[in-house]
Parts: C-alpha cells; sequence; structure tokens
C-alpha cells in the first residue's frame, strides 16, 4: 500500500527517517544531561573535586577536541559532496572522518590507560592536587567516577559513531549514495554532530570547570 | 507490498510486522504477569501463614528451606514482583503489545515508522527479561532491595550479598533501551504516518495516550538509565556514587541523588502506565455506550496536562526524606493541582455514559471497573499527596493498597478489557463471553477486596515490606485481616487460570468474529482478519472522527466508521 | 557555497575553544570564570545544532522538542540544589 | 471506626490529632465524590443499559455549557478538597510539624540506626553532644518523659531506615550522611514500639525498637543509671568504615538549624 499521509505543518513534513533520528539524539541528550548534572550536583554537594587542570590532561585533551571539530567538519564536507554528487570527494571526505575519530579514541584509550595503570606522570599529578593513591580509578574518587562515567560514555557514543562511519562507507564504496538518495548519510552526520556537540559539554563540565 | 516467500522465522519470529511484534509482546507480558502474580500469591502466602512450607509451588522454588520463605527470599520476591509486574507485566503490555497492534492501525499507517527498530525493541526487551529471570539462580539469588532499590541498600555496602543487584540494574538498563526504541517509534509513526484526513483532533483517544505516554517514556527513561547506570557502577567498580555516612570509604556520596533520579522517572512511569489506560476506556467507553466521548477536545487538553505535571512533582515521594520546607510545598501544591484535570476528564467518563445506550458486553465491563477502581485509586492518592497525612501514611500498607487499585486494579482491570476488546482482531475470533463475564465478576469482587482491606490495615497502621508482619505487637490484631487478604488474593490469582483457558480456547475453538463485531467506528474495524503485511490495500482516507455513534444525520445504523463521509 | 560557510563554522569553533583554553587557567576570576566557560560551551554548542545539524531550518514543533528540555534541566537542578542546600551533612 | 473498617491506633502525642483530622476530613470529602460516582455508575447502568426502545443521545459534549460544567466541577474538587487540605497541612506543618521547640526544657535525643536495631544518645549533665558525657540508651530503648517536647535527630550509620511510631503518627526517614530532625510530645505513658518502616535488610521486619513514656522523675532516674560512653576527646563518627558494628563513641554535634 502507498500511503496517502496527513500533511503536517509543525514539522514541515521531515522524512520518517531524520524524525526518527532527531528523536533519538533527544533522548540521548537527556541521559548525558542527566550524567553531567548528577556530576555537577555532586560535586557542589561538597565532593572533594581537584581542579581538573591538577590531575587531567588537559592539553592533550584539548588536541582532541580539535581532533573532533576538525572531524565534525570533514563529516560535512562529505554530506556536502554526496549532496552535489561528487563520489570520489565524499568517500574520502568519509574516510578522514573516520581517520579523526578513531584519533580521538585512541587518544582516549591513551589517556584512560595512564590513569588506570597509574604511570609516573599520574603519581605526581596526583600528589600535587594532594590526592591520596598511585593511580586515577572510577572508584577512587567521586570526582573520578564522574570523569569516567562522563568521558566513558561519550566514548561509547563515538565508538558506535565509527562503526556507522564504516557502515555507511562500505554502502559507499559499493555506490549507494547518490544526489537523490542519501538520507543514511544525513543521519550519520546528525549522529556524528551530536557527538561533537556532546563532546563540548563533557569537555567544558569535566575537563574545563 | 513485495510478495516474498516468507520463512518460518522471519514470519513469526524476527518479523518486522507490527502485528506480529504486538502478538510476541502480549504473550511476553502475559508470561510475566503470571510470574508476578504467582510471587504476589507466594507473599500473601507468607503474610498469612509465616515461614510455613509454600503449597504447590514451594518445594520447587525453595528447595532449601522445605519450601517455605526466609527474609531474604522474601525481599527478592517482594524486588521482583514489584520490578516485574511493573517493567516485564504492565509495560510489555501496553506500552507493547497494544501499542504496537493497535496505533498503525488506528493511525491507518501500512506498518510502524522503522520497522527494524521495532523488532530489535522486541528481541532487547526479551533479553532484558531473560537475564532478570536469570538472576533468581545466580550466586545469591536476586535482588532484594524492593523495586526501588534505594542506596546504599542496593550497593555493597547494604550487606545483600551476591549479583542481584548489578544483574537487575543491567536488565533494566537494557529494558529501558527497548522502551526507548519503541517510543520512539511510536512517536514518529503518529507524527509522520497518520492518513489523510487523519488529523491530530480526529485521532482516537487510545492513540492519544498511547502518544503521550511514549513521549513521557522517551523524557524519562533515559534519565532513569543514567542513574542505573551509576547504580550498577557503585556494584561493580566500586564506585561510591550513591554510599555516604560511616560506612562509606570516598568522600562525596550522596543517597538522595538516587532518590531524585529515581522518583524524577518513577512518578511519571506511573502516569506512563495510566495514560494508555485512560485512552483505552474513553473510546471504550464510547463505542459501549453508542456515543460519541463526551467533552474529547477537554479529554484531549487534560491528558497533555497531567503530562507536563507528571515530571514536576517527583518530590512527593520524599516528603519525609528530610525535604525542605519550601521544596515540600511546592510539591504538595503540584501533586494536588494534578487533581484538578484528573478529575475533569473523569467526570468526562461519566458524561459519556449518560444519556447513552449501554451494551454490557465483557470489555465494557472491564472498563466499567476501571471509572470505579480508579475513582478509589486516585482519591486515596490524595491522602499520600498531603504532607502531614504523608508522614503517617507513608511506606504504609496504606500507599500499597493506594497503588494496587491504581496499578493492579486499574491497569490490569482495563489491559483485560483492552484483550478482550481487540482479541477478534487479533486471533480472528471472540473470546467466550460467559467465561468472560465469570471471570470479570469473581475478579472485581476479589481484587476489591483485596485491595479495599490492604487500604484497612494501612490505615490502622500496619507498613509494608514485611517478612513477618507479627513480629510488631500493634500489628498482631491485624493478621486475621491479612490471612483474609491472602484468602481473596488466592481466589483472585485463581480465577486468571479461567482467564488464561478462555484465552487459549478461544484462540482455536472461539466463536468466528466478523470484521466488525462490536460495531465501533475506528479504521482498525475496516479491515479483515487476518490483516496482511501492510494492513490496507487502499490507504484509507479519513472522514469524520473517532467516535460517530448515534449520529441522527447516519440512517440505518447507528455508527460511522471513520472513512465514512457523514451526511450534512 | 556551502563548503566555504561550513569552514568559517569550523573556524568560529576552533576560535570559542581557543578561547576556553584561554580562560581555563584563570582561577583568580572565580565566579566570572564559570559564567564565561558556561556562555562558551553553550554558544559552541549552539553553533552546531543550528548549523552543522541544520536545526534552524527545521519545523518550529523539533526546535521546540530540542529546547524544552532545558528549562526542565534547570529546574530539576535548582530544586536539587535547593534540597541538598538545606540539609545538613555530617 | 472510619471509613476503611478500622480506626487510627491509639493517639498518644499532642499533635496526633492534627493529623487524624486531616486524613478524616479527606475521608469525608472522598465518601462524597466516590459516593456521587458510585450512584452515578448505578443510575446509568440501569437507567440507561441498551433494550429495545432506547436509544443514545447524540453529544458530543463539546458545547461552551458543558465545557464550563466541567471546569466548575473540577474547580470544585479543587476547592473542597485539594485547597482545603493543603491549607491545613500547611497550618500545621508551620505550626506544628517543621517548628521545632527550642528552650530549656526541649529534651534532644540523637539516634542512629543501623541493621537492625536503633542506638540512642542523650546529651548528658553538659547538654552538648558528641562529648565524653553524653549518655548512651541500651540498644533499641528509647526513654522520654511524657508531657516535654522531645526533639530527635537522626542519622544512619548504614542504609536508609524510617523512624515510626504508629502511635505518634510520624515517620521520618534516615538516611546515611545527613541528619533529618523530628519532634513529639507525649500525652501518656506506657510502653510503644518503635518500628522501621524503609526497607533495609533482611532484618527488617522486626528492626523494633522500644519507647517508655514515663513520669518526669521515672525519667531522670532511669537516665541516671545510664552508662556514658568510656570516651575521650573527639567523638564524632567518623573513621569506621571498616567495622561492622557501631562503635561506642558516635554523635554528632546538635544542629541547631531547623
Ligand atoms: C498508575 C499508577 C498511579 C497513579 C495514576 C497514581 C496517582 C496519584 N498518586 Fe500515586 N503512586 C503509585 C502509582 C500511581 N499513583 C505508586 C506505584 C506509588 C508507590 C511507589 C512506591 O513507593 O513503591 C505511588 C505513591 C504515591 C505517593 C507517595 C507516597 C509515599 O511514598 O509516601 C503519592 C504522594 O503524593 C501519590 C500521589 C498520587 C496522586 C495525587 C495521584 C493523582 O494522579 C490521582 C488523581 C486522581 C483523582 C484525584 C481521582 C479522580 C477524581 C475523582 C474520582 C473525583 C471526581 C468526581 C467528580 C468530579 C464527581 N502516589
Ligand atoms: C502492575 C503492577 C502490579 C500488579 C498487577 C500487582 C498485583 C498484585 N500484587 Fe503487587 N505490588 C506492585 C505492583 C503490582 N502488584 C508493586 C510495584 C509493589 C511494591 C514492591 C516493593 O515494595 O518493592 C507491590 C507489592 C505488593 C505487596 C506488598 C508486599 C509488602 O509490602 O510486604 C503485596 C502484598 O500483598 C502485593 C500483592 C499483590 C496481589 C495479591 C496482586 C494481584 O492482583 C495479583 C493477581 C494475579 C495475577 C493477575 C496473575 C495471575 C496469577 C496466576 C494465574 C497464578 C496463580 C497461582 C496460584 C494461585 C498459586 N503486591
Ligand atoms: Cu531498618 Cu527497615
Ligand atoms: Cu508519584
Amino acid at each position: 500500500m502507498e500511503q496517502v499521509l496527513q500533511e503536517d505543518k509543525a514539522f514541515n513534513s521531515i522524512p520518517t527517517g531524520k524524525l526518527g533520528i532527531w528523536i533519538f539524539l533527544i533522548i540521548d541528550g537527556l541521559s548525558f544531561a542527566a550524567i553531567l548534572i548528577a556530576a555537577a550536583y555532586l560535586r557542589m554537594n561538597g565532593a572533594p573535586w581537584p581542579h581538573p587542570g591538577q590531575v587531567l590532561n588537559v592539553p592533550l585533551t584539548a588536541f582532541n577536541t580539535f581532533v573532533l571539530l576538525a572531524s565534525s567538519y570533514t563529516m560535512m564536507l562529505a554530506l556536502e559532496h554526496v549532496r552535489t554528487g561528487q563520489q570520489k570527494k565524499f568517500i574520502g571526505a568519509l574516510g578522514w572522518t573516520l581517520f579523526l575519530g578513531a584519533l580521538f579514541l585512541g587518544v582516549q584509550s591513551y589517556e584512560y590507560y595512564n590513569f588506570i595503570a597509574g604511570t609516573e606522570e599520574v603519581r605526581a599529578h596526583l600528589a600535587a592536587a594532594g590526592l591520596a593513591g598511585n593511580y586515577f580509578r572510577p572508584g577512587t574518587s567521586i570526582y573520578a567516577g564522574c570523569f569516567f562515567g562522563a568521558t566513558g560514555f561519550h566514548g561509547l557514543h563515538v565508538l558506535s559513531g565509527l562503526i556507522f562511519i564504516m557502515y555507511v562507507l562500505a554502502g559507499a564504496l559499493k555506490g549507494k549514495f547518490n544526489q537523490a538518495n542519501h538520507l543514511r548519510v544525513e543521519t550519520l552526520t546528525l549522529f556524528w554532530h551530536f557527538i561533537d556537540l556532546m563532546w563540548m559539554l563533557v569537555f567544558t563540565v569535566v575537563y574545563l570547570l | 507490498m513485495s510478495q516474498k516467500k516468507e520463512s518460518f522465522l522471519s514470519k513469526y519470529v524476527f518479523s518486522t510486522d507490527h502485528k506480529t511484534i504486538g502478538k510476541q509482546y502480549l504473550f511476553f507480558g502475559m508470561f510475566f504477569l503470571l510470574w508476578g502474580g504467582l510471587q504476589a500469591m507466594i507473599l500473601r502466602w507468607q503474610i498469612a501463614y509465616p515461614e510455613t512450607t509454600i503449597p504447590i509451588v514451594g518445594h520447587l522454588m525453595f528447595p532449601d528451606t522445605n519450601g517455605a520463605l526466609t527474609p531474604d527470599t522474601y525481599n527478592q520476591v517482594l524486588t521482583m514482583h514489584g520490578t516485574v509486574m511493573l517493567f516485564w507485566a504492565v509495560t510489555p503490555l501496553l506500552s507493547g503489545a497494544f501499542a504496537n497492534f493497535i496505533i498503525p492501525l488506528q493511525i491507518g499507517a501500512a506498518d510502524m515508522a522503522f520497522p527494524f527498530v521495532n523488532m530489535l525493541s522486541f528481541w532487547i526487551f526479551f533479553l532484558s527479561g531473560v537475564i532478570l529471570l536469570l538472576s533468581h539462580y545466580g550466586p545469591g539469588g536476586s535482588a532484594a532491595s524492593g523495586w526501588t532499590a534505594y542506596p546504599p541498600l542496593s550497593t555493597p555496602v547494604g550487606g545483600i550479598p551476591g549479583w542481584g543487584q548489578a544483574l537487575w540494574a543491567l536488565s533494566l538498563v537494557l529494558m529501558g533501551t527497548a522502551v526507548i526504541m519503541g517510543a520512539l517509534n511510536y512517536i514518529t509513526t503518529i507524527i509522520r504516518l497518520r492518513a489523510k484526513g487523519m488529523n491530530y483532533l480526529r485521532m482516537p483517544l487510545t492513540v492519544w495516550g498511547l502518544f503521550l505516554s511514549s513521549i513521557l517514556n522517551a523524557i524519562f527513561v533515559p534519565i532513569i538509565a543514567a542513574g542505573l547506570i551509576f547504580l550498577l557502577l557503585d556494584n561493580v567498580l566500586g564506585t561510591q556514587f550513591f554510599v555516604a555516612g560511616p560506612k562509606a570509604t570516598i568522600a562525596g556520596g550522596d543517597p538522595l541523588l538516587y532518590q531524585h533520579v529515581f522518583w524524577l522517572f518513577g512518578h511519571p512511569e506511573v502516569y506512563i502506565l495510566i495514560l494508555p489506560v485512560w485512552g483505552i476506556v474513553s473510546d471504550l467507553l464510547s463505542t459501549f455506550s453508542r456515543k460519541p466521548a463526551f467533552g474529547y477536545h477537554v479529554t484531549v487538553i487534560c491528558m497533555c496536562i497531567v503530562t507536563t505535571l507528571s515530571g514536576l512533582v517527583w518530590g512527593h515521594h520524599m516528603y519525609v526524606a528530610g525535604m525542605s520546607p519550601l521544596l515540600g510545598k511546592s510539591f504538595m501544591f503540584l501533586t494536588l493541582l494534578i487533581s484538578l484535570p484528573t478529575s475533569i476528564f473523569f467526570l468526562n467518563w461519566l458524561g459519556t455514559m449518560w444519556r447513552g445506550s449501554l451494551r454490557f458486553e465483557t470489555p465494557m465491563l472491564f472498563a466499567m471497573s476501571v471509572v470505579f477502581v480508579f475513582g478509589l485509586g486516585g482519591l486515596t492518592g490524595l491522602y499520600m499527596g498531603t504532607i502531614t497525612s504523608d508522614m503517617y501514611l507513608h511506606d504504609s500498607m496504606f500507599l500499597v493498597g493506594h497503588f494496587h487499585y491504581t496499578l493492579a486494579a486499574s491497569v490490569l482491570m482495563s489491559s483485560f478489557a483492552a484483550t478482550y476488546y481487540w482479541f477478534p482482531k487479533m486471533f480472528g475470533r471472540k473470546m467466550n463471553p460467559l467465561l468472560g463475564k465469570i471471570h470479570f465478576w469473581v475478579t472485581f469482587l476479589a481484587l476489591n477486596y483485596v485491595f479495599f482491606t490492604m487500604l484497612t490495615v494501612g490505615y490502622a497502621g500496619q507498613h509494608r515490606r514485611l517478612f513477618d508482619p507479627s513480629a510488631y505487637d500493634f500489628i498482631k490484631p491485624l493478621m486475621g485481616l491479612n490471612r483474609n487478604i491472602s484468602t481473596f488474593a488466592f481466589i483472585l490469582g485463581g480465577v486468571q487460570i479461567l482467564f488464561l483457558f478462555n484465552f487459549f480456547y478461544s484462540m482455536f475453538k472461539g466463536e468466528k468474529a466478523g470484521r466488525n463485531p462490536w460495531e465501533a467506528a475506528t479504521l482498525e474495524w475496516t479491515v479483515d482478519y487476518p490483516v496482511p503485511h501492510g494492513n490496507f490495500s487502499t490507504p484509507p482516507v479519513v472522514k469524520c472522527g473517532p467516535h460517530e455513534y448515534s449520529n441522527p444525520k447516519v440512517k440505518g445504523k447507528d455508527w460511522a466508521s471513520q472513512t465514512e463521509e457523514i451526511p450534512a | 557555497m556551502n563548503t566555504r560557510k561550513y569552514l568559517h563554522v569550523a573556524l568560529w569553533l576552533f576560535v570559542l575553544t581557543l578561547a576556553e583554553l584561554f580562560v581555563f587557567p584563570r582561577l583568580d576570576m572565580g565566579g566570572i570564570r564559570t559564567n564565561l566557560l558556561l556562555l562558551l560551551m553553550t554558544t559552541k554548542a549552539l553553533i552546531v545544532a543550528l548549523v552543522y545539524m541544520n536545526l534552524r531550518k527545521e519545523g518550529w514543533a523539533l526546535k521546540a522538542a530540542f529546547f524544552a528540555p532545558i528549562p526542565v534541566a534547570i529546574y530539576f537542578i535548582y530544586f536539587m540544589l535547593y534540597d541538598a542546600a538545606y540539609v545538613w551533612k555530617s | 471506626m472510619s471509613i476503611w473498617g478500622l480506626p487510627f491506633p491509639q493517639d498518644i502525642s499532642t499533635n496526633g490529632h492534627l493529623i487524624d483530622a486531616l486524613i478524616q476530613y479527606i475521608d469525608l470529602v472522598l465518601v462524597i465524590f466516590f459516593g456521587i460516582v458510585v450512584a452515578a455508575l448505578v443510575f446509568f447502568i440501569i437507567r440507561y443499559r441498551s433494550r429495545p426502545g432506547h436509544s443514545a443521545v447524540y453529544d458530543k459534549g463539546n458545547k461552551i455549557g458543558n465545557v464550563i460544567f466541567a471546569i466548575c466541577m473540577g474547580l470544585l474538587v479543587f476547592c473542597s478538597i485539594d485547597a482545603v487540605i493543603e491549607h491545613m497541612s500547611f497550618r500545621d506543618l508551620k505550626d506544628v510539624f517543621w517548628n521545632f521547640p527550642q528552650g530549656k526544657n526541649v529534651l534532644k535525643i540523637e539516634v542512629m540506626p543501623q541493621q537492625f536495631a536503633w542506638n540512642v544518645r542523650y546529651a548528658g549533665p553538659d547538654g552538648e553532644f558528641a562529648t565524653a558525657d553524653d549518655i548512651v540508651a541500651p540498644l533499641s530503648q528509647m526513654h522520654v518523659p511524657e508531657g516535654v517536647p522531645v526533639v530527635v535527630q537522626l542519622s544512619s550509620f548504614d542504609v536508609v531506615h524510617s523512624f515510626y511510631v504508629p502511635q505518634i503518627r510520624i515517620k521520618q526517614d534516615v538516611i546515611p550522611g545527613m541528619v533529618t530532625t523530628t519532634w513529639f510530645q507525649l500525652t501518656k505513658t506506657g510502653k510503644f514500639e518503635i518500628a522501621c518502616s524503609a526497607l533495609c535488610g533482611n532484618g527488617h521486619y522486626k528492626m523494633r525498637g522500644m519507647l517508655t513514656s514515663e513520669s518526669k522523675e521515672e525519667f531522670d532516674k532511669w537516665l541516671a543509671e545510664q552508662a556514658t560512653p568510656a570516651s575521650s576527646g573527639d567523638d564524632i563518627w567518623g573513621d569506621t568504615s571498616s567495622g561492622s558494628s557501631v562503635p561506642k563513641n558516635w554523635g554528632w554535634k546538635w544542629q541547631a538549624k531547623s
């Protein structure tokens, strides 16, 4: 049955796929909000909270932030290229996004490794911040818990974003997407930007404030 | 629709047809309803005859203790009863089975917006149920800190050994994921896939109820998921987000944070369950009174207001948890405010029946009983909503009575009503009306005895979650009544077997139903059983509202389907 | 040309992030620092949502759905903190 | 008797009747409104049952009159129920339940429940808590003099408990890491049960305490017989994380605030 649809002014007759991903993103954003608000609450409630620069590696993560920002831009380029029908450039931009996303995740894992293993550097930082212990693990303090909770949740999103990119990339290599048909790419773009958006919140709340 | 040959697996197991998924949810929910019901029976047995062997199932379920409960198994059964009933019985029935089956049919859509996500949602739900059931057999048994799982009791500090609590949190997170996927689907479907002419104010109230409840799901389930992930971390990674006091090894955790987050979700959750009920009951009353739903617009507005308010009142569960006066007062005001829209649309229910022509079919009996039990359940909410009376009644059996009247009575009765009502569309046959009526009357009477007497003993001071209430002297005089409750609870449980029999008997042997056995006006009754994949052979065009009954302009019959033009 | 526009947006985001990093060590600024960081964060988030995710071209209902949770979140955190300030922590 | 079939437990406090009165008012309006609902249901079932020669009236109930009537009924419910009980509740909270008595003759008690017993502590001669002359009552025993306002501060040792005495109509949750406060004044002497009304583990159902209400003289005599903890120096229960039982030295500086 070909459906005859009731038109919908309130939503500009947005395609279902796009509406779906938007609603999903709003839902997901609420989870992030809950985690960040919980962290803020615990902090204002008096949990011991060192100044972030004392423990976390802010310069490295700042670099990471720029990486993610750049990936957002390349993703935008990919969408633009598929819209204008430039297959080669489209695939290239997608590849760049994949690379940048993977780089982000790699750096993040490196930082995690340092914290959990408790390298010399981390120990020095901890001592300087007046915190006990030789490593920085979720169970070390409420602060550490919030850090791992927020960044870990975000990291999982990056991971699923990467899988999504690979899936679309595979389709692109088979030539599935073209000027007329690229809703999947648009959904991917929305999801990837959302990850970037959430990182802005996480970065500010967890690393900078 | 492509007529690809479908294998058994893709037709009955991993089907993407919303009707099949709806039926899968129906059986899934019924199984857990039975499971939760059985647990209720075990609880009642223990309360009436403490520490004696439970008949029939005792030796099977509790072999180590000669078939009797012990305090820890009592708490486990109690926790599982609450959790299973709310999240694995009623949720799959309402926002799983009926939402899936009814929404596309009633708005004239071919299927859900995302059939694949829909299928995935069911199987994640299924997985979560399996994990929950298996947690019974893990070390230490299942979770045992109540369905509210207040930390620190629900963390390792609380002294309950085993994996139960972690698995409980994990399965709830999975269930949340499934529910979110469902809600996403329903919202998108209702917004974008309505048939031509089906504007928002022509949607049946059932769809409205499911729509609003999906919105609440979409907003609040992710929040509790985040909270439960934190609880899970507390349980497995040794964080202490929710632990404080002398037992805490890490400074700065806060048990109240969990309570806030839990109830921020927990209160909307009860409205998530009741909103579809309101919709279903409104539609059914209208159909069987042969009269348009009274004040349709007002009802819709009231439901929207309740939906909005429901997110702002969570604090009424924490009145006695050391709440600041200003906060307490605002929560009390907002809580009591909810009774204003509720009573307006409650009045509309009565208005629908007023001057109607009431046909007492089985679904109608159940729908009318919801008017009765929800009135009582809602009004007992007022006792809880006022701070000073809540000081006495908080966590008492009176509260248990309140929420069984709203949940176990209203929600369950309307699920029965919906099952009897849509059964012909699901299986092509009617359920046996005589058995249905016997089921109704026994259920109605026993249920009222059980839950009313809970209110009674609560009024007299008995509090909840007691393994053996007679440990307290002031409860000893109430033990007689408690035993009576149990007796009637067993009758209540027993008569559900009749329902099950009727269900499966009618599935194969019931009277064949025509296209529209109830002479109802909404779109699902314009297609023949079995409804094909893709639903409507020609796209429906909607020309009037959902409740055109007894319209004098329509000649020859007392109803007009939504696809019919009303003569000028 | 759209790609141009997106490059501009990306550059702006870079600049705003740099500004954040600049404010970050200025602990002496106290409350201003916090508010400034929150402001920069919100600006960045809005730019991404409105331009990259193209929210500004969507229907009003979607915009409403996107922005509605924000006041709710503020309400929530306000009430919770109010309560936390009231109870006495041991 | 009440509409629910059983009366309240005996009332032994000066304030319990306020709660009883509020609840009885709700009972009254419940009878009225629910009575209307049931009467309407019965009437409709008889009068409007479907039968030959009877048909429904086509009425959508969306005329302006219907809407106004519905809103009026809603307002009626709101004014006769909600506004009244809200007013009563606000008044009682402001005047009584959140208005903690102060002054010399007030008895202060600190309570720290643990799984599954109540630890009770009195300030001792110096009137200060967390000092060496505090008096610790036997486990789960709380004595209070009749006719004297008693302010109780509670904080939990392990998990959430709830302090509940049905005859006083009071419940107060006890949460680890924070202090909650409640107060009462008794009018009768005797022994009454303290119950724990928040699920706190396997022993929750028998986490019973005993509240003994006695005359001032008897109370003073009893208090004098109790031991003080052999403590010195800082008495705040801080570093007990590893221990599973409550140390002798617990207590906190009285929270003057509320
Ligand atoms: C579907 C479930 C459901 C519904 C609909 C409600 C509805 C309401 N609930 Fe209930 N509630 C629960 C399920 C539900 N509740 C559960 C499960 C718990 C316990 C959780 C736990 O601790 O385990 C709980 C606990 C609970 C508490 C916490 C108590 C405590 O822990 O101390 C409070 C306090 O305010 C409360 C209040 C209310 C109110 C004011 C309503 C209102 O919405 C009711 C509004 C309805 C009416 C006011 C009735 C309709 C009007 C009439 C009949 C009059 C009309 C007549 C004419 C016009 C003539 N509920
Ligand atoms: C939708 C929700 C729902 C439903 C339907 C029910 C249904 C029932 N509940 Fe439940 N209940 C809760 C939600 C629900 N409950 C919650 C949330 C709690 C709080 C948990 C907590 O404190 O954490 C609770 C707690 C609770 C308690 C409190 C225990 C305590 O505090 O100590 C009791 C005690 O009597 C009870 C009894 C019953 C009974 C008798 C039924 C009956 O209606 C059940 C009727 C049975 C069926 C509908 C199924 C049919 C069963 C069979 C066919 C099996 C027959 C087998 C035999 C007869 C052996 N429930
Ligand atoms: Cu302590 Cu229940
Ligand atoms: Cu509630």
